[in-house]
């Protein structure tokens, strides 16, 4: 198992605000790592920076070796790093149809689509139903399998989610928490930022807590479900 | 208890899609009543037919007896329908407190004139305002940062910064589109604690969206499930969690509660 | 906190009357020369113009691209009435003020109930039509002149009327919007959907703030066809309006203390660059560019610009130098 | 020394001269024309000594055809440069917002092509160089109906433009006058390039010539436009036609063969002034000269030659001068009418095979 | 005859205003931008072709061509330049609508400087002759004008619905954020929309030159306004919509000036707009979308 992501001492700020004060952390090929923590603790922040949608002030964010900080926001979506961001950002005057499509933007193999079209109607049949409805009038749990099913039409070797489960109803929250180990199974690694922290930690590798833009803890995801202070923070007691 | 908040058979269509059909809600004074189902349900839409921002094609509407369909969206706040929004939406550029006070326009009564030439009414009027917003900016417990700009809360103060604005408007009933969302069970159960402190403090029905479960049987007094735009049970909690349509079309089976 | 806002009202106000004394001190001793003079009462105008645009643009954040249109309506109006008056010089400026200003507001609503309905960019478009339509009306009727437009407009304007009125726009505007309906603006601004629920008749402060902003247009106007002494319809095209709204965003969308800014440094840039002769356009433009490209939010932002702030900000640099000292 | 570097107070051996003129901005062809005229004039007579031994000193701003920047400029001249007299300015709107002032300064003023009626109203002190429209109108339509045997003519005017309009009328009313039927007006607005559909009218009515009272750069996308419409007639045009060959490419030029224009200067013309004028202005400035080079040539001419009658400064002493002015100049010989606008004569001139050709002086039946 | 040829006309100066709208209508779709500069790439384009043709005496294809090219950089640098900065910025949209404005007033005090305040006379360059159509003509002019616009109005439109680049284009117009994470990149497609939107504004300068032979500094503005006010007719950031505001405030404009008055022309023209987006908020073919709440 050889290491994918690292990211060492990352500095972001937004202006004044300091977001994110030297977080460390790796993702090994092939495993799901999950990053717990309250509102604003900065884990948007991080997926931001990995996907060079922001700029860190300092750090390093390495992926198979290569230093993804010099590289522009479409570049690292191409080598293999795609995320389904918080609030979807769905294209929402495209189609349902479209916006898979756009998923698709990086890749060559037009022939592969329609099969993975129906992969993704398959977990998700609720987009197959509105196929060709706007985007932006779908419900809220619909725009978030959509969200899904785009990122996952760019075949990445590694998958960001900004927590995924957000608004969805408990039956397609498990749902989604099966896509996501099925996905990984499939061999895709896995990066995931969830407030469900019980379902994250069952499905995750390893955990790591972040707090007010620190790293808390870190290890075993089943470890850490264990751990009092865990339960206390995040796991409602 | 008595009625306040009452819809019969309402229903629309957008287009070919029939989003609703005959929804029949009942929500009585000072209730905490979860409106809940499957996502694309109609859920929200319900909310947009409450609050004028669709128009139902058939069905009515009735807040204290009288029907409020047809009428605007401001007037239906005012006649004490408060909502928040699924997607957040604050005035982002502005200040906390303002977002609040803004809100308050509904008792607030001094003329343009009086306010420009800055007679007593205006001072009075806003020095009432601004004690009333950071009473409610206490409640929901933002008061720290009531001269921060609203973009620059994180995500779940922001949702608390909405339940303030809506409890600005003095509403009888409180709509919530998913107030948890995004927050984890710890930070739920605050949620929890506030609304029901909030129902206490400012006697409000509050009639509520939400797909955390464990959130909804605790603090919710009456359930309607939705699917497919009708309503496929409804009732206690206890009885409705058990019910086989609204396990298989919602809840799933291995619900780990 | 409130009788704090109190005293400073009184401070703004001494402030102004001191500046508004020693111009005049300066004028009538001729230190201040006809030129300068006239450069004065244009910057006086213009302040009006900017800041009452700032109220639709800025704050109720419609783009308005027909702002000279209504400054228009309001100068022929009050042309045509100094020219027919047989008023006292001072009196008749404040009834073509206040006529022309009404009539602006009356062109205002009439486009404003449709043109509100519309959203973002359609109301800047529906504007700029309206704002060319009143253009070429003027060009084609006979009391105004038509093209060759009306001359021999009795030069009632003078430094203090200008300096008074403009005083008294931005004191007004300022008021309203920090006022009950000045947030009402503003939060039309921000989200409009939100606004209605928060229970704000959205449509009634639309047109409020609209019919203001185009009232002041008006009264600008009166002054400004009291002091040219000539109207052309030409001179109130899109351009002028563009001219008007470069003046606000320079300034600051939303700053009302910006605006005033703007005004005075665009009325006095061309003047400043009469020594380049055929590239003073070239040069202005350059400019204009360059404070957009480094100041994107405009010379003020979205802040006004007070002196409570910038004491605040004097300590503030006190205290850094007194570290800085013992630090040494 | 030209270009406003303001603010020299006009030292005792040198006269101030002010100029205003739209130097940049939508009309800025016609302000940099007379400019150009004013300035060469100014450069031969300071060659030739100046005036009575004092060199000109002609101070110019840019008013961009703005009215309220003229009147901050003409401010600027008076109180910052100390002017002595002022040429100036250029289109109707600007000059009568500065005339209004000048008239209450009293200082002297000619504006070199400004033709509505009512700018040289408001005061005794303010001159015109170019012809006030009536004059040309009449010679025009008289010349259509006794010379070119016009039956029916049609007018295409710019409705924005005093001179155009003024054209107009008294073309309308000599042409009633002689029988000259009208059987088309259609007219414009300034600025206006589409004429296609004013010409197709015209075209349907089918008259023996089509008059275009207006300045070149019009009246040639009129002309190319009238072609492309097959509205082949005849057009006849006045004095603002002075340079429109130059605005026609070579390819165009067909467009305006057998054309008349009545104007104010001809290079055909045997006087030696003029043809120095048409041979220098061509050289310095690589076009022909257009009627606004001219008429600010004269303007600058005039003004300098009253100033040097009256030996004085003095503006009422200008002025005194200005009024009984005997000029010859290459817009003919100039002598001023009760309301300070001039009396000239009018040259006919065709256009043949690209060329102008002089057609002998006119004057109206 | 006359409404005939009145209605050529039309379509005429009809097609112009298309090709200019549709480069308002591409950039507007992307970046929300009221380009103010883009009246000025025509006027640019128009002394290219002067100078190409004239000055240096090329044939009119390499004049053409150079222009095409010329408008195109000149496009891109203004994006490059005065608007990129403010973007990733995220400013206000309106710091760059005054910066447009800004670009749009230097460029006509800049070739003011260089050629001079005079008109600059275009040379006749379009094949002579004209067809009859019952009892009006159409000129080869007119012709040329019209078929050049439609083709290059179909060839935008398949570029924008079929290839890469143009659902690129579409992704960033809606959420530039988010089409970075589909691994588009949004400062190229934006360059490219300018580059585009340029070059077809140089084959309109060639066409109105051809026809209002006439090269001035300001030549643009008023044509730039006009189309703009078409492209929003026709429902700003479609391409058939562009076409078609184009071709109706044509032929709208030349029959109120040979019908009703010419003098009030330009107001029957906006008076038709503002009826238009009272009726479809989005203009004719604009798709007015409501946003979900
Ligand atoms: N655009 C912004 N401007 C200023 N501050 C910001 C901005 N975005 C985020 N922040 C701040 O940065 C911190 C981290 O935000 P971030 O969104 O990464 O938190 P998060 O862990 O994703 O929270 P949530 O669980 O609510 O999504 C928060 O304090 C937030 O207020
Ligand atoms: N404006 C619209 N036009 C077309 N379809 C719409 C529109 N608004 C909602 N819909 C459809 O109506 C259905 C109900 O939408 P709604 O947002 O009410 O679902 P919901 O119950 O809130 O789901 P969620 O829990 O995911 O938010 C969805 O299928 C959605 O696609
Ligand atoms: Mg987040
Ligand atoms: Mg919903």
């Amino acid at each position: 198992m050889s290491e994918m992501l690292r990211v060492k001492d990352l500095h972001v700020y937004y202006d004044a605000i300091h977001a994110i004060k030297g977080v460390s952390f790796d993702v090994q090929e092939g495993e799901i790592v999950t990053l717990i923590g309250a509102n604003g603790a900065g884990k948007t922040t991080i997926l931001q920076a990995i996907s060079g949608l922001l700029k860190p002030k300092e750090g390093e964010i390495d992926f198979l070796g290569e230093n993804l900080l010099a590289l522009p926001a479409h570049t690292i979506v191409r080598r293999g790093v795609a995320q389904v961001p918080e609030g979807r950002r769905i294209f929402s005057q495209l189609t349902v149809q479209e916006n898979l499509e756009m998923g698709a933007f990086s890749r060559k193999d037009t022939r592969n689509f329609s099969k993975d079209y129906e992969m993704i109607f398959e977990h998700l049949p609720r987009l197959k139903e509105r196929r060709k409805q706007m985007a932006g009038t779908l419900s809220g749990g619909e725009q978030q399998m959509l969200a899904i099913g785009r990122a996952l039409m760019s075949k990445p070797k590694m998958l960001l989610l900004d927590e995924p489960s957000m608004g969805l109803s408990p039956i397609l929250v498990q749902e989604i928490f099966h896509i996501i180990e099925n996905v990984n199974k499939t061999g895709m690694t896995v990066l995931l930022v969830e407030q469900n922290a019980k379902m994250a930690l069952k499905i995750a590798s390893r955990a790591y807590v972040l707090e007010t833009g620190k790293i808390a803890m870190s290890g075993d995801a089943g470890e850490l479900a264990k751990d009092p202070k865990v339960q206390e923070a995040y796991l409602g007691g | 208890m008595a009625k306040l908040l009452e819809t019969e058979n309402l229903g629309i269509a957008f287009g070919g899609l029939r989003a609703l059909s005959d929804v029949t809600l009942e929500i009585g004074r000072g209730e905490i009543v979860g409106l809940i189902g499957p996502n694309g349900a109609g859920k929200t839409t319900v909310f947009n037919l409450l609050t004028d921002v669709y128009m139902p094609t058939e069905g009515t509407i009735t807040l204290e007896g009288k029907s409020i369909v047809g009428k605007k969206t401001y007037q239906i706040t005012r006649a004490g329908i408060a909502r928040t929004f699924q997607n957040i939406r604050l005035f982002k550029d502005i200040s906390v407190i303002d977002n609040v006070k803004i809100a308050m326009e509904g008792d607030m009564h001094y003329s343009a004139l009086a306010g420009i030439l800055r007679l007593p009414s205006y001072w009075r009027e806003e020095k009432a305002a601004d004690l009333r917003a950071r009473e409610l900016l206490r409640v929901v417990d933002l008061e720290d940062f009531a001269d921060a700009k609203a973009k620059n809360l994180p995500y779940g103060q922001q949702r608390k910064l909405e339940i303030a604005r809506a409890l600005a408007t003095q509403p009888k009933v409180l709509l919530l589109d998913e107030p948890a969302a995004g927050m984890n069970p710890t930070e739920t159960q605050e949620l929890a604690e506030m609304i029901e402190k909030i129902r206490k403090k400012f006697d409000v029905a509050i009639l509520l969206i939400e797909h955390d479960m464990s959130f909804v049987m605790e603090i919710c007094e009456k359930l309607y499930v939705l699917d497919y735009g009708m309503v496929i049970a409804q009732g206690k909690p206890e009885d409705v969690r058990k019910d086989p349509k609204v396990i298989a079309a919602y809840l799933g089976g291995n619900e780990d509660e | 906190m409130m009788k704090k806002k109190g005293k400073s009202y009184l401070i703004n106000f001494a402030l102004v009357a001191v500046l508004f004394v020693v111009l005049q001190v300066l004028i009538s001793s001729g230190v201040i020369n006809r030129y300068y003079n006239g450069i004065l009462m244009l910057v006086g105008i213009n302040v009006i113009l900017a800041v009452s645009l700032n109220l639709a643009t800025g704050f109720l954040g419609q783009l308005v691209l027909g702002h000279a249109g209504f400054m228009a309506v309001g100068a022929y109006t009050a042309a045509l009435f100094t020219l027919n008056s047989s008023l006292p010089e001072g009196l008749a400026l404040v009834v073509g003020m206040v006529l022309g200003g009404l009539v602006a507001a009356v062109f205002s609503a009439v486009i404003g109930i449709p043109a509100l309905r519309l959203r973002g960019d359609y109301i800047a478009i529906l504007t700029l039509g309206f704002g060319e339509i009143i253009r070429v009306l003027l060009n084609s009727l006979e009391f105004t002149g038509g093209a060759k437009g009306l001359n021999g407009i009795p030069a009632y304007t003078t430094f203090p009327s200008v300096f008074i009125v403009a005083a008294l726009t931005v004191y007004i505007i300022y008021a309203f919007i920090n006022s009950r309906h000045g947030r009402a603006v503003i939060a039309i601004r921000e989200d409009e959907i939100a606004a209605e629920s928060a229970g704000i008749h959205t449509t009634y402060y639309k047109m409020l703030a609209f019919i203001l902003s185009a009232f002041f247009a008006g009264v600008a106007g009166a002054l400004y066809a009291n002091y040219i002494g000539v109207l052309a319809p030409a001179k109130f095209d899109f351009n002028y309006s563009v001219e008007i709204l470069l003046m606000v965003v320079m300034g600051g969308m939303g700053s009302i203390t910006g605006s005033i800014v703007a005004a005075v440094v665009l009325t006095f840039l061309p003047e400043l660059l009469r020594g380049f002769s055929d590239y003073r356009m070239l040069i202005y433009s350059a400019i204009l560019i360059a404070i957009m490209l480094f100041k994107p939010t405009g010379l003020l932002g979205q802040q006004e610009f007070s002196l409570a702030g910038l004491a605040k900000r004097g300590k503030r640099w006190f205290a850094k130098r007194k570290k800085g000292k013992e630090g040494a | 020394a030209c270009g406003g570097q303001g603010g020299s107070t006009g030292d005792a051996d040198t006269i101030k001269i002010g100029g205003l003129a739209p130097l940049t901005g939508e009309v800025s062809q016609y302000g940099v024309a007379v400019n150009n005229g004013a300035k060469m004039k100014v450069e031969e007579l300071n060659a030739a000594g100046g005036i009575n031994g004092k060199q000109i000193d002609y101070v110019v701003y840019d008013e961009k055809g703005d009215a309220t920047e003229a009147v901050n400029a003409y401010n600027r001249l008076l109180q910052d440069d100390k002017i002595v007299a002022l040429v100036g300015d250029v289109t109707t709107q600007p000059t009568q917002a500065v005339a209004q002032q000048a008239a209450k300064d009293g200082i002297p003023m000619i504006t070199a092509s400004a033709s509505a009626l009512a700018v040289t109203t408001p005061g005794k002190n303010i001159f015109r160089a170019c012809f006030t429209d009536p004059a040309q109108g009449e010679i025009l339509a008289s010349y259509a109906y006794e010379e070119m045997g016009a039956k029916t003519a049609a007018v295409i005017y710019d409705n924005g433009s005093d001179y155009s309009v003024g054209l107009m009328e008294t073309f309308e009313s000599k042409a009633k006058e002689l029988g000259l039927e009208i059987v088309a007006k259609e007219a414009y607005n300034t600025g206006d390039k589409d004429f296609k559909a004013q010409l197709t009218n015209i075209k349907a009515a089918n008259p023996d010539i089509v008059f275009i009272p207006d300045y070149y750069e019009t009246v040639a996308l009129i002309a190319v436009q009238a072609k492309d419409v097959g509205l082949t007639c005849p057009k006849i045009g006045a004095d603002g036609w002075e340079g429109v060959l130059g605005k026609l490419d070579a390819s165009n030029v067909d467009a305006l063969e057998g054309c008349y224009y009545s104007s104010q200067f001809t290079k055909e013309s045997t006087d030696e002034a003029m043809q120095n004028f048409y041979k220098n202005y061509t050289e310095k400035y690589g076009e022909e000269p257009t009627m606004f080079a001219a008429l600010g040539y004269d303007a600058m001419g005039m003004m300098a030659q009253a100033i040097g009658e009256a030996g004085t400064t003095d503006s009422a002493e200008i002025v005194d001068a200005m009024t009984n002015i005997q000029y010859q100049g290459v817009t003919g010989s100039i002598t001023f009418d009760e309301n300070r606008n001039p009396t000239k004569t009018v040259f006919m001139i065709s256009i043949e095979g690209g060329e102008y050709k002089f057609a002998g002086t006119y004057d109206a039946k | 005859m006359n409404v005939l040829s009145q209605i050529i006309n039309g379509l005429h100066i009809g097609s112009i205003y298309a090709l200019v709208a549709l480069g308002y209508s591409m950039v507007y779709g992307i970046i929300k931008l009221i380009n103010f500069a883009h009246g000025e790439i025509i006027m640019v384009g128009a002394y290219a072709v002067y100078v190409m043709l004239v000055l240096v005496g090329t044939p009119l294809w390499i004049a053409v061509l150079v222009s095409l090219l010329f408008c195109a950089c000149m496009g891109m640098l203004i994006e490059r330049v005065a608007y990129r900065r403010l973007r990733n910025k995220n400013a206000p949209r309106i710091s760059l609508l005054i910066t447009a404005i800004g670009v749009s007033i230097f460029l006509q005090n800049l070739a003011q400087t260089i050629f001079s305040s005079s008109g600059k006379s275009f040379p006749n360059v379009m094949p002579q002759g004209s067809i009859r159509l019952g009892d009006a003509e159409i000129s080869a002019l007119t012709l040329i004008t019209l078929a050049t616009a439609a083709v290059l109005m179909i060839g935008l439109q398949l570029l924008v619905s079929k290839t890469k680049m143009g659902k690129a284009m579409r992704a960033v117009s809606e959420d530039a954020g988010a089409a970075k994470l589909m691994g588009i990149n949004t400062n190229v497609t934006i360059t490219w929309t300018f580059a585009i939107g340029s070059a077809l504004a140089s084959i309109a300068a060639l066409l109105y030159s051809s026809a209002y032979p006439l090269v001035t500094p300001y030549m643009g503005s008023t044509l730039g306004l006009k189309a703009f006010i078409a492209a929003v007719l026709g429902g700003i950031g479609s391409v058939p919509g562009a076409m078609l505001g184009g071709f109706l405030l044509g032929i709208a404009e030349t029959l109120a000036k040979g019908y009703i008055s010419s003098v009030v022309a330009d107001a029957i023209v906006f008076g038709i707009l503002i009826l238009v987006l009272l009726i479809r908020p989005a203009g004719l073919l604009g798709r007015n979308v409501k946003e979900k709440v």
